[in-house]
């Protein structure tokens, strides 16, 4: 159930990953994370799902998409990432960030920008 | 030719001077801009979830705006430049994706992802000329060792963006040739600097800008450029700032000398 | 009208346990022209092809209906039984009534009506069968091997060896092909120079074979057994009848600054230049890209320098053409262009190398005399990073091949074992995703680069190689430590994919040969035929069929020859007998016949007609020849006025079946 | 031999014999059931097939017809499902503007080695087939109403 | 237009062509046929160029470029496709002909003029409106509601080939020629079956269109072939019948230059041309624009593939003739 809706936000195919790590040998968030971007993968494929929606890992994610170019196998790790990121979100209506946070965070010269994707990527 | 132009959330507020010496040097360079009516904020990120429609409407309206307006549509920052041609693409090729947002929309005629979305470098390259480019310089930064940062959101992934060569882009450095200054390659111009977790977890984006910048200056570079507010940001306030980080149209117009009339 | 006779056999009862044998064979009796009809349990046996024969004494058959199963099992069966009995083989037809039928259909009453159907069906085509006759073709008792590298030079000698003239087209100024640039071979660590020479010299000194160095193929005309090949014999701006090959004028020339090829550009030669020194034929050449004399007439020095008086400034391409029967492609392959995989650094930093860069860093011929130095300031290394599958197994996309290289594992573990071997200060790194060692002592060989030679194999990728203060920053991941490694090398060593020659896709276009989305040739038969591509008389040796290692690419050119001497040693072939006709009486001469032909089988003459009034006119009309035809058919639906038909696959015949099956 | 009462569609699948029609023994080696009304009738290529087959088997009474290649790329003599494939189109698009049911034509490409497409394809058809009914179109093409 | 036939008798008197294919008058004025002329005389006497000049010409080729000595012909642009297209298909023998391109801005016939409105005519003065000579006195029309059909959406005034040109060449024109085409396209599946139903069904096989279309010109026609098994004379068998145009058709895809011939000639007015259209509007959306006879090198697309060339189901998903 879990694997299909993650499937069908991410449209990725886990099982076209051959495990040659290069998605984590790419990563610039790697040690910030407890599951690597070749274990979001697998971890999928196996069903491990639960794991990875309780995982921090999950908002340390940069999209930078270095792990999407660089795939041989065109898996998109970060699309996967994003995916579970989501089931979070609409399962149990969590946000890593709330507003009220917001204020103490902020420096003027902080684009919005970074506000924004904030929110966008950390909330809903 | 008048070109429709998405400032952006950032250019419009706390980069405001970076968007008006874009604006000026657009003119002295003859594709003059023109901000689109009632343009919405992009979003910033560009939404990966297959089945997200909200967040791609923004964009689609501004994107929808430019078809009638001569069919381009225009952008300073990399981030909008991202999200707006990725959706573009969703536009294009996704039916689902298409069929959905033309439902909510209800555009008098469906959009199809027919607007060309381009960077501001792209229309300098493709347009302009660097050649030309060259021959407009009146204030060439001779001498200036420069390195170009890319960040992530201009190149990757570079199936969908087709913006350059991912991995050894070159239009950056390009064009601080064509403002008479001298690029300085380096391997970790195309490295997430993790500006998206500024706020998140500041130490983090701190040690990565760093390295960036460190690579830069060890390869030769005095000043680095960005075509992206929030990497300018990070590379700025969280490095230990021995090497300056301007916009790229900062250089732009100072090449053009449109410097003093900025005031 | 014929007088036919059909057979139903029960295939034990594979067919009889679905279909009512007995019931089809007195249905197919009523149709019109049959004159005997029966049913048997195994009309492949001897017994059943016996009642066949018999069948056919008897009542003078003319043709002959079996309802069996595929034409693909037993219709050669049953050709052969009719002609033992006097009848020509093609008045048989094959209903299938197993594979087609019994095997999938499970109500009896059904499957019964359809076997009666598809037995009606062969019966009216078999009405409108005609007897057939293979015809025969000469064959030219000479070979043409395309590519001089070790598959071209071993399938030459093998050739040659069986007594048959062969001749090597080689588009390079001398033979040997990559192995000439190899330092050492896997698994036994022998010299690749020391094993290849000597075949090289065996190749010249051959009276049998005939080496154009320095030349391409223009064109190829004809088919099997009688091919017309144009071959392109390069200037050279040498007589290399005169040129002794001393090298003199090589030393001499003041263009100095020409990238050496054989040396992947690491370091430079002169623009009058030999290869190497075992080049075959050993002779010099001018590159007239960098030669002052033939670009703006100054110089003359290597002229002035020739004892032998070789040097021809004159001198032109040549058009050589040639016979031959048989055709061997050996044109190889070539390391991928790596400048797409830039998270490597390659184009950053010169200390980034392929691993034939590598082998030539590491060769006593190569540029460093042998000992090995960083090229970008001649330090001697001391952390290799090996990269594995770099553009190998990739899915689509332009960046890389979705194939295995298969060669890679294996050389870069020779490579991390020679390093250790000769520098034992130095770390060696290899990150590999598989490690693939099918081969007679592979495996062995790759455990002893990691047990005894203390190579340190890392499962994983390298993400980004970042130069920097004249180190190579190299992040990468370690999958079974599950952690983020970073090292600082030295050099870092790309395993580039290999992919075929550029040149190999439009030889395929001029051989009709076809080949896969790779631009690998295709083989007649992946596993039955794998040296031998579709087209007739089209041999394939080496990595132009798919990657190799040597032995490998040896074996094969062995097998080309051995295919080619088969050929060869006939005088005449037999061709299919199902071959295009014209009606010349119908034939507008329009071309469109010519235009779909894949194999040049068409082609037009002139010829008288009566016209009226005892006039005579000349029309164009097609001829097909035989011996080229394959017998696809694509001609016979391109002509309009349906003058070309296709014997055994006629129009009529096949009308007539779709009226059989369509009531 | 009338055995059903119920009318069931006339398919006439043309097979190449070096793919399709390999891939159809296959599909009965494995015993994959489909319809007895498909009939095969065997044709050296794909580009053997004459528009004019077709018709006539329409025009005698076929309910669809099915034309099996090998897979572009693969033909056993290089190009010739190339032409085939154009042919197929052009034809198959007038007869659709003629008005006859686009369902009733097909192309399916089929390797020698894929006997379960095969038996999958024609059980496929064979519905689309009997879903449409009995084929009067072409026979009435011409007839005055 | 009196130029054209001077042009066939300085050709004839200077012995450049020893015969030249033209048009001669039939029973009346409007009534024009093509016809070979073998001497000065002939010509004075039967040879006319005029609005009714419409036949095609080009196909007359086949049979008289055989023959001994050159022959002169006149080819307006439409017809220099169909000279083209046979050179390309080798079945004329170009150094035998003489070719004069004729520019031309439309022509008629009787017919088209009558369904003008015109009755009892004797006679027309061509021009921007064309002044009508009746019984009942002079009537003026709009020369464009007079065109032949082929002529109302003609494709270019280019001249491809030709030795000699009276007149100015001209270019390739827009031409909304394919809008009757996609208006059928349009059409439901039973609205289409109708309108052919309809129209074939007038057919009386009378051949006109085979005898008249250039790309129709077979030593010997399938449907007049025993071997070929579609030919039949009786009625017993339908085939041929119900399949008669479809395969014609069919044969002349990708080598149909569009003359408009066929429409043209049919007894029955039945819209020929709406068939070779259709393949013609198939090929350029499909493989790419493609006319035949407009050029000598060009491959023609059922003779040539592209490896991604769009697999046949492309019909079922293509817009236009949905649902």
């Amino acid at each position: 159930m879990l694997m299909d809706t993650i499937a069908a936000i991410s449209g990725v195919n886990p099982r076209k990953c051959m495990r040659c790590g290069k998605c984590s040998g790419s990563c610039p968030a790697y040690d910030e994370m407890e599951y690597h971007p070749h274990q979001f993968v697998s971890m999928v494929e196996s069903g491990r799902i639960e794991e990875l929606m309780a995982s921090k890992g999950i908002y340390t994610c940069l999209s930078c998409f270095a792990c999407i170019e660089r795939c041989p196998r065109s898996v998109e790790p970060a699309r996967l990432i994003e995916a579970v990121r989501l089931a979070v979100i609409r399962q149990q209506g969590k946000n890593h960030l709330t507003p009220e946070q917001i204020p103490q965070l902020l420096d003027e010269d902080l684009p919005q920008q970074a506000i924004t994707s904030a929110f966008r990527k950390y909330k809903r | 030719m008048t070109y429709p132009y998405f400032p952006g959330c950032t250019l419009k507020t706390k980069g405001a001077e970076l968007d008006a010496c874009g604006r000026k040097a657009a003119e002295a360079l003859g594709f003059p801009l023109e901000e689109i009516p009632d343009w919405q904020c992009c979003g910033a990120v560009y939404p990966l979830a297959k089945d997200e429609i909200a967040t791609r409407l923004s964009s689609v309206r501004a994107l929808a705006a430019s078809r009638e307006q001569g069919g381009k549509l225009v952008t300073l920052c990399s981030a909008c430049y991202h999200v707006l041609k990725r959706v573009n693409g969703d536009m294009r090729n996704d039916d689902d994706i298409r069929r959905k947002v033309n439902n909510y929309l209800e555009l008098e005629l469906p959009y199809f992802g027919e607007t060309k979305v381009l960077h501001y470098l792209e229309v300098l390259r493709d347009t302009v000329g660097w050649d030309e480019l060259k021959k407009k310089v009146t204030k060439p930064l001779t001498g200036r060792k420069i390195g170009a940062y890319y960040g992530c959101l201009l190149l990757r992934p570079s199936r969908e963006l087709g913006f350059d060569d991912p991995e050894n882009p070159s239009i950056i450095e390009d064009f601080i040739r064509a403002i008479g200054a001298e690029p300085v390659i380096y391997a970790m111009r195309n490295e997430c600097c993790g500006g998206y977790t500024t706020m998140e977890n500041n130490t983090y984006a701190a040690k990565q800008a760093q390295k960036i910048v460190d690579n830069a200056r060890n390869c030769g570079a005095e000043m680095l450029i960005t075509a992206c507010p929030l990497c300018m940001y990070n590379l700025t306030k969280n490095t230990d700032g021995s090497v300056p980080v301007k916009y790229f149209t900062e250089l732009l117009a100072e090449a053009l000398g449109l410097e003093e009339q900025n005031g | 009208m014929q007088k036919i006779g059909v057979f139903v056999c029960w295939c034990g009862s594979n067919i009889a346990a679905t279909v009512d044998v007995e019931a089809v064979s007195q249905a197919l009796a009523q149709e019109p022209g049959v004159v005997f009809s029966t049913n048997y349990q195994y009309m492949c046996s001897q017994t059943g092809q016996d009642l066949i024969r018999d069948k056919i004494k008897e009542y003078g058959l003319t043709g002959v209906v079996v309802c069996s199963c595929s034409p693909r099992m037993h219709e050669n069966t049953f050709r052969k039984t009719c002609e033992k009995a006097g009848l020509n083989p093609y008045m048989v037809e094959i209903a299938n009534i197993r594979e087609q039928c019994s095997w999938i259909h499970k109500d009896k009453a059904e499957a019964t009506e359809k076997a009666i159907i598809l037995g009606r069906a062969a019966i009216a085509k078999v009405q409108l069968n005609a007897p057939l006759q293979a015809g025969t073709s000469p064959v030219k008792k000479r070979a043409l091997v395309i590519g001089g590298g070790i598959a071209g030079i071993q399938t030459a000698l093998d050739i040659a060896d069986a007594g048959f003239q062969v001749d090597i087209v080689e588009k390079k100024p001398t033979i040997g092909g990559k192995m000439t640039q190899i330092d050492k071979t896997f698994p036994t660590l022998d010299c690749a120079a020391c094993i290849l020479t000597p075949k090289m010299v065996d190749c010249a000194q051959n009276e049998n074979i005939h080496i154009y160095a320095y030349s391409e193929v223009e064109a190829v005309k004809g088919f099997v057994g009688n091919f017309k090949v144009t071959i392109r014999k390069k200037a050279r701006f040498v007589d290399t009848t005169k040129c002794t090959g001393c090298g003199l004028c090589t030393e001499k020339c003041p263009q100095k600054k020409v990238p050496n090829e054989f040396n992947l550009g690491l370091d430079n030669r002169r623009a009058i230049y030999i290869p190497f020194a075992q080049a075959v034929p050993k002779v010099a050449t001018i590159d007239p890209d960098y030669c002052n004399m033939l670009k703006n007439g100054k110089c003359g020095v290597c002229a002035k320098v020739c004892g032998a008086n070789a040097i021809d400034y004159k001198q032109q391409d040549e058009l050589i053409e040639e016979e031959y029967g048989a055709i061997v492609a050996a044109t190889g392959f070539n390391p991928i262009d790596l400048s797409k995989f830039n998270e490597f650094g390659y184009s950053q930093s010169p200390d980034v190398v392929s691993s034939l860069e590598f082998e030539r860093l590491m060769n006593a011929a190569g540029p460093t005399g042998g000992t090995l130095l960083r090229p970008s300031d001649g330090k001697h290394p001391h952390t290799i990073v090996f990269v594995q599958c770099v553009g190998s197994r990739c899915d689509g996309g332009e960046k890389g091949k979705p194939y295995c290289s298969k060669i890679c594992c294996m050389y870069t573990a020779k490579h991390a074992m020679l390093c250790r071997e000769k520098y034992p200060d130095t770390d060696v790194y290899v990150f590999y995703i598989d490690v693939r060692t099918p081969g007679k002592n592979f495996d062995e060989f790759y455990r002893r680069a990691v047990e005894e030679y203390g190579v340190h194999y890392i499962k994983g990728m390298v993400g980004k190689v970042v130069p920097e203060n004249g180190k190579l920053k190299v992040q990468a991941s370690d999958l079974l430590d599950n952690r983020q490694l970073h090292i600082d090398a030295d050099m870092v060593v790309l395993a580039a994919a290999i992919e075929p020659d550029k040149s190999a896709r439009p030889l395929a276009t001029m051989l009709t040969a076809s080949m896969d989305t790779n631009d690998f040739f295709t083989e007649a038969h992946p596993k039955l035929r794998p040296v031998e591509s579709p087209t007739a008389g089209i041999f394939l040796s080496g990595a132009c069929q798919g990657p190799k290692d040597i032995p490998e690419t040896v074996a094969q050119a062995g097998a080309a020859a051995s295919k080619v001497i088969g050929l060869l040693s006939k005088d005449h072939l037999l061709c299919n007998p199902c071959t295009a006709q014209p009606d010349e009486m119908m034939c507008n001469g329009c071309s469109s016949c010519e235009k779909v032909c894949p194999y040049g089988a068409i082609t037009y003459i002139d010829k008288e007609f009566r016209g009226p009034n005892r006039t005579t006119l000349l029309r164009r009309v097609a001829q097909v020849n035989p011996a080229v035809c394959q017998g696809c058919g694509a001609c016979t639906v391109a002509c309009m006025s349906g003058a070309m038909d296709l014997k055994g696959f006629s129009n009529r015949q096949i009308m007539a079946e779709v009226d059989a099956i369509c009531k | 031999m009338q055995v059903n009462k119920e009318w069931t569609p006339t398919i006439v699948a043309f097979c190449c014999n070096w793919c399709s029609y390999a891939g159809a023994d296959l599909s009965g080696t494995n015993r994959l059931q489909y319809p007895a009304n498909v009939k095969i009738i065997r044709i050296p290529c794909s580009c053997r097939l004459n528009p004019m087959f077709i018709l006539r088997a329409f025009q005698r009474g076929a309910d669809g017809v099915i034309l099996c290649g090998c897979h572009p790329g693969d033909c056993h003599y290089t190009t010739g499902n190339y032409y085939a494939r154009r042919r197929m189109t052009l034809l198959f698009s007038m007869l659709e503007y003629l008005g006859i049911e686009r369902e009733r034509t097909r192309v399916e490409w089929v390797s020698a080695a894929e006997g379960a497409k095969f038996a999958a394809t024609m059980n496929d058809f064979v519905k689309t087939v009997t879903a449409l009914g009995e084929n009067k179109r072409l026979e009435d093409l011409r007839c005055k109403e | 237009m009196q130029r054209v036939k001077e042009k066939a008798i300085e050709l004839l008197r200077s012995g450049e062509v020893s015969r030249v294919l033209g048009w001669k008058t039939g029973e009346f004025f409007y009534d024009l046929t093509p016809a070979v002329f073998e001497s000065v005389e002939e010509v004075e006497k039967g040879f006319v160029f005029s609005l009714f000049s419409g036949a095609n010409l080009s196909k007359y080729l086949i049979a008289e470029s055989k023959k001994e000595g050159k022959i002169a012909v006149f080819l307006k642009p439409c017809d220099s496709f169909s000279f083209v297209q046979l050179q390309k298909e080798h079945r004329i023998k170009r150094e035998n002909i003489y070719a004069v391109g004729i520019q031309c801005d439309g022509m008629c016939d009787g017919e088209s003029l009558r369904s003008a409105g015109c009755e009892g005519m004797t006679g027309v003065e061509d021009g921007e409106s064309l002044t009508v000579h009746t019984l009942y006195g002079d009537q003026v029309i709009e020369k464009k509601e007079a065109l032949l059909g082929k002529c109302q959406t003609c494709k270019s005034k280019r001249i491809v080939d030709f030795d000699e040109l009276i007149g100015q060449q001209g270019e390739d024109v827009p031409s909304d020629r394919f809008a009757e085409v996609a208006k059928l396209e349009a059409m439901t599946p039973e609205e289409r079956f109708a309108f052919w139903r309809t129209e074939l069904s007038r057919c009386i096989r009378c051949n006109a269109c085979r005898n008249v279309c250039p790309a129709c010109s077979c030593e010997k026609c399938v449907f007049d072939n025993p071997v070929s098994g579609v030919q039949n004379k009786a009625v017993a068998d339908s085939f041929e019948e119900n399949m008669f145009h479809i395969i014609r058709a069919f044969h002349v895809t990708a080598r149909c230059t569009d003359c408009g011939e066929c429409s043209r000639v049919c007894p029955q007015n039945i819209p020929l041309h709406l068939l070779n259209r259709k393949f013609i509007k198939d090929i350029n959306e499909l493989y790419g624009d493609y006319q035949a006879g407009a050029d000598f090198d060009s491959r023609p697309p059922l003779m040539d593939f592209r490896m991604d060339d769009p697999e046949p189901s492309v019909i079922y998903t293509r817009g236009g003739a949905a649902k």
